[in-house]
């Protein structure tokens, strides 16, 4: 490993400490590797869009490629800008408009096909026989039925329907207790590559100096 | 024309988008294609916004002595990142690589890897038995655990009981909720579409 | 769940396999074992719902295919652009398999020039050839062709679209008959009841409310749904002249919330109480953006965190950290794997569907209420179909469940 | 019960130092931890231990290196079971990115084990379209892979000699990041009716289950878990086990904290009953 190398890692492994350092309280180093990552962040983000979605979408289309119709959207996104007015920022609503209109109109297909459809035939493709896999199918559907009674919102959750919204809200509390724990590892796994990061650190600073 | 075109053109791209799903032929999947450009451009050419909000509230701050040091720091490291992303292969060398290497990816996973330590405290104060409903996810979570305990024959029954648990309930579970989910959301892009929802657009 | 769709995809996979098959065959050599016959009753239809760039090749199975002298092991399709022209192979099916989907639809242009696309109103001609096992081709069929069609109607999303529309129906009825005054009864909603004593404990500490709109962008329907209770919040921390913080983190959010937050201050009649500054951008990116409001949360203490929108693994860093900070939260996502982490670590949760009726809650607008009904009206004729889909599945009808599964 | 009263507000960072040593420790100081094995994984394993000398395994990693961390682990622990114990095996990869990684994998491990390419084992490489790729193996494996991966001829393999296709292999282990197993079940076991075995990563296993309980798979290694489990069978430790390590200290300070938690709350419970009875 390389002096400079040496040097970069042992910044990287300076902010690492910087924000675990948040653990035992909020603290200058801290917030020091916040506002830097902050600033970091913005710049790299807004490089990495000028480059890889402005110059290919807008500005090669427009003065390559001569594609005229992007005027369209370029105008709309240059009259979000308008924002910094007082007197014409309601010009960016036309834009909010295109941008809020366009997302829905297609979010409703998507959301129907992916969040109902797929699970409907999730839920009814497998026979009910009486061996394991169609008793839990059965279950599945029970459990998928009592959850769903639990979401009504215009009916008193009372009598019959109070206890079945009762099983259903279990349902979804047992739902939520593993999914809790199933992701315990993976977080821990995280973790395990800092420290494995922090301990090369060591070492090869240790083969630096010492050897 | 301050508020009611905007409502008319969510309207009317609403539907348009909407339709356009049911159309195979080349032209609607064009319609498609250069709409969701239109969202894509938006959304790039408004980052000065973001970045005027930015600046802004930090060149504020360095008035004042207690966050002067900070926002400089801020500042300078979005500059130094906006001037290195003109050199020539900026991706592949120099300080903009070397910025990103070892302060952006080294903070962001460790700020993602705090996570191993909130879950546990979570854990501690959400994982009481105070009620059934805690009780339950209490219960769930620690089974679900226990799986890498080694407890002898426990472990048998505790590893078929993890894989009946993900397989039904956690199932049922995700299934219904997904499903009200597309229907809440359903339901609103259908109001938006018909203008009943409106908050967003904001009135004068 | 997904072998339909699988089946569908294998069928795209195997048109765009070019000829893996062709090396595989070299000539036979020695004693020649018997050939197999050809397939027979070749015919080429056009390749349903989509835009023109595909047909469809159909043959009856060979008599030597499971039959006869039972040697057949793929079929190789070969494709010309005139019925003289030179044929060229298209690709192979494994035996038994009746149909191969031809189709290109990568547009030529100056840098790569595409022989085989497949333009609309576009006539190819097709023959296809069996080959054994010991690699003996059979003769050619005689040649067939089919002319590739534009569609314009999907004919396996309509499902979606009657839904659609079904539910739209409900949605209006519901919404003119709150309108003509019928009363609408919604059952209470804890998470909902929470927001007002939040936001006046925040007016008697004197701290400020953080409302935080998730990693979506303004075109989320969760975000979305977030602007509609930031702007229910907004109004009653008017009302009270207690502050609302948003740090967001997409440059459109920022200002949709600016207008959203402005608006609900006019609407109470304190435009002179909105100060822009409140609503501002921190950074795009997923982490930076949880390190910055961690920093605000545990230095400005506000007395509420609001969660409202979509989010993914920073659910849990900033629910936390609004603990440590002593802060009520109340949080609601349409994220499915975010969920246990916000019931765990926050204090009131709105799951899934309940973070689009909260909007409808707070305003308590009959025309809001009435959308409600109509969900609960459609999760009904849902709960109804799983059960009938499930008996007739059982049953060994399959239809309710083809109904519901999408080719796309 | 001063105790319990303390532990019941107990100060957020003494968790998080529990949590910090919980993973350091392990670091520095290596140990062994018995896994409980299951029973989806005693099966792949018990799979693999009779396939006989000379009997062929088949095995797919379908993943790329982003899911390396996952699936590496099980990889190695089969191939270094199927190699101790000279049964030989047949692999493919049907992602796009995995050759290289596979490559490495194999070679590395036959070298080891002393294992002789084309005679003991033979990577046949990567095709596109798994699907078809898997039916198209269902008829011969030389239509889809006319030459293994380092280009020689499949006829000129020792080992693929009088090896047709899934007709002339025990069964087929499947290693993968998700979608190339339900393709292994409809087009490989549903048509060819093989015995199928999937290694999958942890988020997806729970997906699978059903698979196993509708018979079209024999056997579940679910992520490193699973690895490490299948590794305690072969005795063989390797990454798994050590994932599994941290993963063990770590799961049990986090039961032991709700543990004490509950033990806590309700000591402290009863007690503001007891004092509050009187009223």
């Amino acid at each position: 490993m390389t002096g400079g190398q040496l040097i970069l890692n042992g910044l990287a492994a300076f902010l690492t400490l910087c924000i675990f350092s948040f653990l035992y309280k909020d603290n200058p180093f801290y917030k020091f590797a916040e506002r830097l990552v902050a600033g970091v962040a913005t710049g790299y983000w807004t490089m990495l869009l000028f480059h890889t979605n402005f110059v290919p979408v807008v500005w090669n289309r427009l003065a390559h490629d001569g594609r005229y119709e992007y005027i369209i959207p370029t105008l709309l996104g240059l009259m979000m800008w308008t924002r910094f007015s007082k007197k014409w920022s309601w010009v960016s609503r036309y834009s909010i408009a295109f941008y809020i209109g366009i997302s829905s109109g297609i979010s409703i297909t998507l959301a129907l096909y992916a969040s109902l459809f797929r699970q409907l035939e999730a839920t009814i493709n497998q026979p009910l026989t009486f061996d394991a896999a169609g008793v839990s199918s059965f279950l599945i559907i029970v459990g998928v039925l009592s959850a769903l009674v639990y979401f009504f919102f215009s009916a008193a959750h009372k009598g019959s329907m109070g206890v079945v919204s009762r099983i259903g809200i279990y349902v979804i509390m047992i739902g939520f207790g593993a999914g809790f724990g199933m992701t315990v590892m993976g977080r821990i796994a995280l973790l395990v590559q800092r420290v494995i990061f922090l301990k090369g650190y060591v070492n090869s600073l240790t083969a630096f100096f010492g050897g | 024309m301050k508020r009611e075109i905007p409502l008319m053109i969510v309207t009317v791209t609403g539907i348009i988008m909407f339709f356009q799903y049911f159309v195979p032929s080349n032209f609607s999947e064009d319609v498609f294609t250069f709409l969701q450009d239109w969202v894509m451009v938006i959304g790039i050419l408004s980052l000065p916004l973001g970045i005027w909000s930015l600046v802004k509230a930090n060149v504020n701050k360095l008035k004042v002595s207690d966050e002067r040091f900070y926002s400089a720091v801020l500042l300078l490291g979005f500059l130094v990142m906006v001037i290195s992303g003109w050199m020539p292969d900026w991706r592949s060398k120099g300080v903009h690589l070397a910025i990103f290497q070892s302060v952006l990816i080294p903070i962001q996973s460790t700020i993602f890897s705090l996570l191993a330590f909130f879950v546990a405290s979570a854990a501690y104060r959400a994982f009481r038995a105070r009620s059934v409903l805690a009780t339950i996810l209490l219960l769930t979570a620690l089974i679900i655990m226990f799986r890498f305990i080694p407890l002898g024959p426990i472990s048998t029954v505790n590893n078929w009981l993890v894989e009946k648990i993900l397989m039904v309930p956690n199932m049922a579970a995700k299934r219904a909720i997904a499903m009200g989910i597309a229907l809440g959301a359903t339901a609103t892009a259908i109001k938006i579409i018909l203008g009943i929802e409106r908050t967003y657009m904001g009135r004068d | 769940m997904t072998k339909k769709l699988i089946a569908l995809l294998c069928l795209v996979i195997m048109s765009s396999s070019l000829a893996i098959g062709q090396a595989a065959f070299p000539e036979s050599a020695g004693k020649a074992p018997p050939a197999p016959a050809p397939p027979t009753n070749v015919r080429v239809v056009d390749r349903p719902n989509d835009a023109g760039h595909g047909l469809i090749v159909k043959w009856d199975l060979s008599p030597d295919d499971g039959a006869g002298l039972n040697n057949v092991a793929i079929y190789e399709v070969f494709r010309a652009g005139s019925p003289d022209g030179e044929f060229i192979s298209r690709g192979v099916v494994p035996k038994g398999i009746t149909e191969y989907v031809d189709f290109d639809e990568t547009r030529p242009n100056s840098d790569h020039p595409n022989p085989n696309f497949m333009p609309v109103n576009s006539t190819w001609y097709y023959k296809v050839q069996a080959i054994s096992d010991n690699q003996v081709r059979s003769q050619f069929t005689s040649v067939v062709s089919g002319t590739t069609v534009e569609n314009w109607i999907h004919t396996g999303k309509i499902p979606i679209g009657v839904a659609a529309m079904i539910f739209t129906i409900l949605i209006v009825i519901f919404i003119s008959s709150a309108k003509k005054g019928k009363k609408m009864y919604v059952r209470p909603l804890a998470g909902i009841n929470a927001v007002d004593d939040a936001i006046g404990r925040a007016t008697e500490m004197g701290k400020p409310i953080l409302y935080i709109l998730g990693m979506g962008t303004a075109g989320d329907i969760a975000t979305i749904a977030g602007f509609t209770i930031l702007s229910r919040v907004a109004k009653r921390t008017a009302e009270y002249q207690t502050k609302v913080i948003v740090p967001v983190q997409d440059p459109v959010v920022l200002a949709v919330a600016q207008e959203t937050v402005r608006t609900a201050y006019l609407e109470v009649g304190r435009p002179d109480q909105y100060n822009p500054d409140n609503v501002f951008f921190v950074t795009s990116m997923q982490f930076p953006y949880v390190a910055a409001v961690n920093g605000i949360m545990l230095r400005e203490r506000p007395a509420t965190n609001f969660y409202m929108g979509t989010f993914y693994a920073e659910s849990l860093i900033l629910a936390e950290t609004g603990n440590i900070a002593g802060s009520i939260q109340i949080s609601g996502t349409d994220q499915v794997a975010q969920l246990p982490f916000f019931v765990a670590a926050t204090d009131y949760t709105l799951i899934g569907e309940e973070l689009y009726a909260a909007s409808a809650y707070l305003s308590q607008e009959p025309v809001q209420l009435g959308t409600l009904k109509a969900q609960d009206y459609t999760k009904a004729i849902v709960m109804v179909f799983i059960i009938l889909g499930a008996i007739a599945i059982t049953a060994g009808w399959p239809f309710l469940k083809n109904l519901v599964t999408i080719n796309l | 019960m001063r105790f319990l009263e303390q532990m019941m507000k107990i100060d957020r960072r003494w968790i998080y130092l529990a949590i910090g040593l919980a993973v350091i420790i392990p670091a520095i100081i290596s140990f062994k931890v018995p896994v409980p094995v299951s029973k989806e994984v005693k099966k792949v394993h018990d799979f693999v231990e009779n396939v006989g000398p000379n009997e062929l395994l088949f095995l797919a990693m379908d993943y790329d290196p982003s899911s390396m961390a996952e699936l590496n682990p099980m990889a190695e622990a089969i191939l270094k079971h199927a190699f101790s114990k000279n049964c030989r095996v047949i692999i493919v990869t049907l992602a796009q990115f995995g050759p290289g990684m596979v490559e490495e994998i194999t070679s590395r491990l036959a070298q080891e084990y002393n294992r002789q390419l084309g005679i003991d084992y033979a990577f046949l490489g990567y095709r596109p379209y798994p699907a078809i790729t898997i039916m198209l193996m269902g008829t011969d494996f030389r239509v889809p892979f006319p030459q293994d991966y380092y280009g020689t001829p499949l006829d000129s393999l020792e080992i693929m000699q009088g090896v047709k296709n899934f007709n002339n292999v025990k069964g087929v282990i499947d290693l993968t990041a998700g979608n190339t197993a339900d393709m292994w079940i409809v087009y490989g076991n549903g048509r060819y009716n093989f015995p199928l075995a999937i290694g999958i990563t942890g988020v997806m296993a729970a997906d699978y289950y059903q698979y196993l309980q509708s018979k079209q798979i024999f056997g579940i290694i679910p992520g490193v878990k699973g690895a490490a489990e299948y590794e305690q069978l072969i005795e063989k430790p390797g990454q798994g086990m050590a994932q599994v390590s941290y993963q063990l200290v770590a799961h049990s300070v986090i039961i032991l904290f709700i543990l004490i938690s509950n033990v806590a709350y309700f000591a402290t419970r009863k007690q503001k009953k007891a004092v509050g009875g009187a009223q």
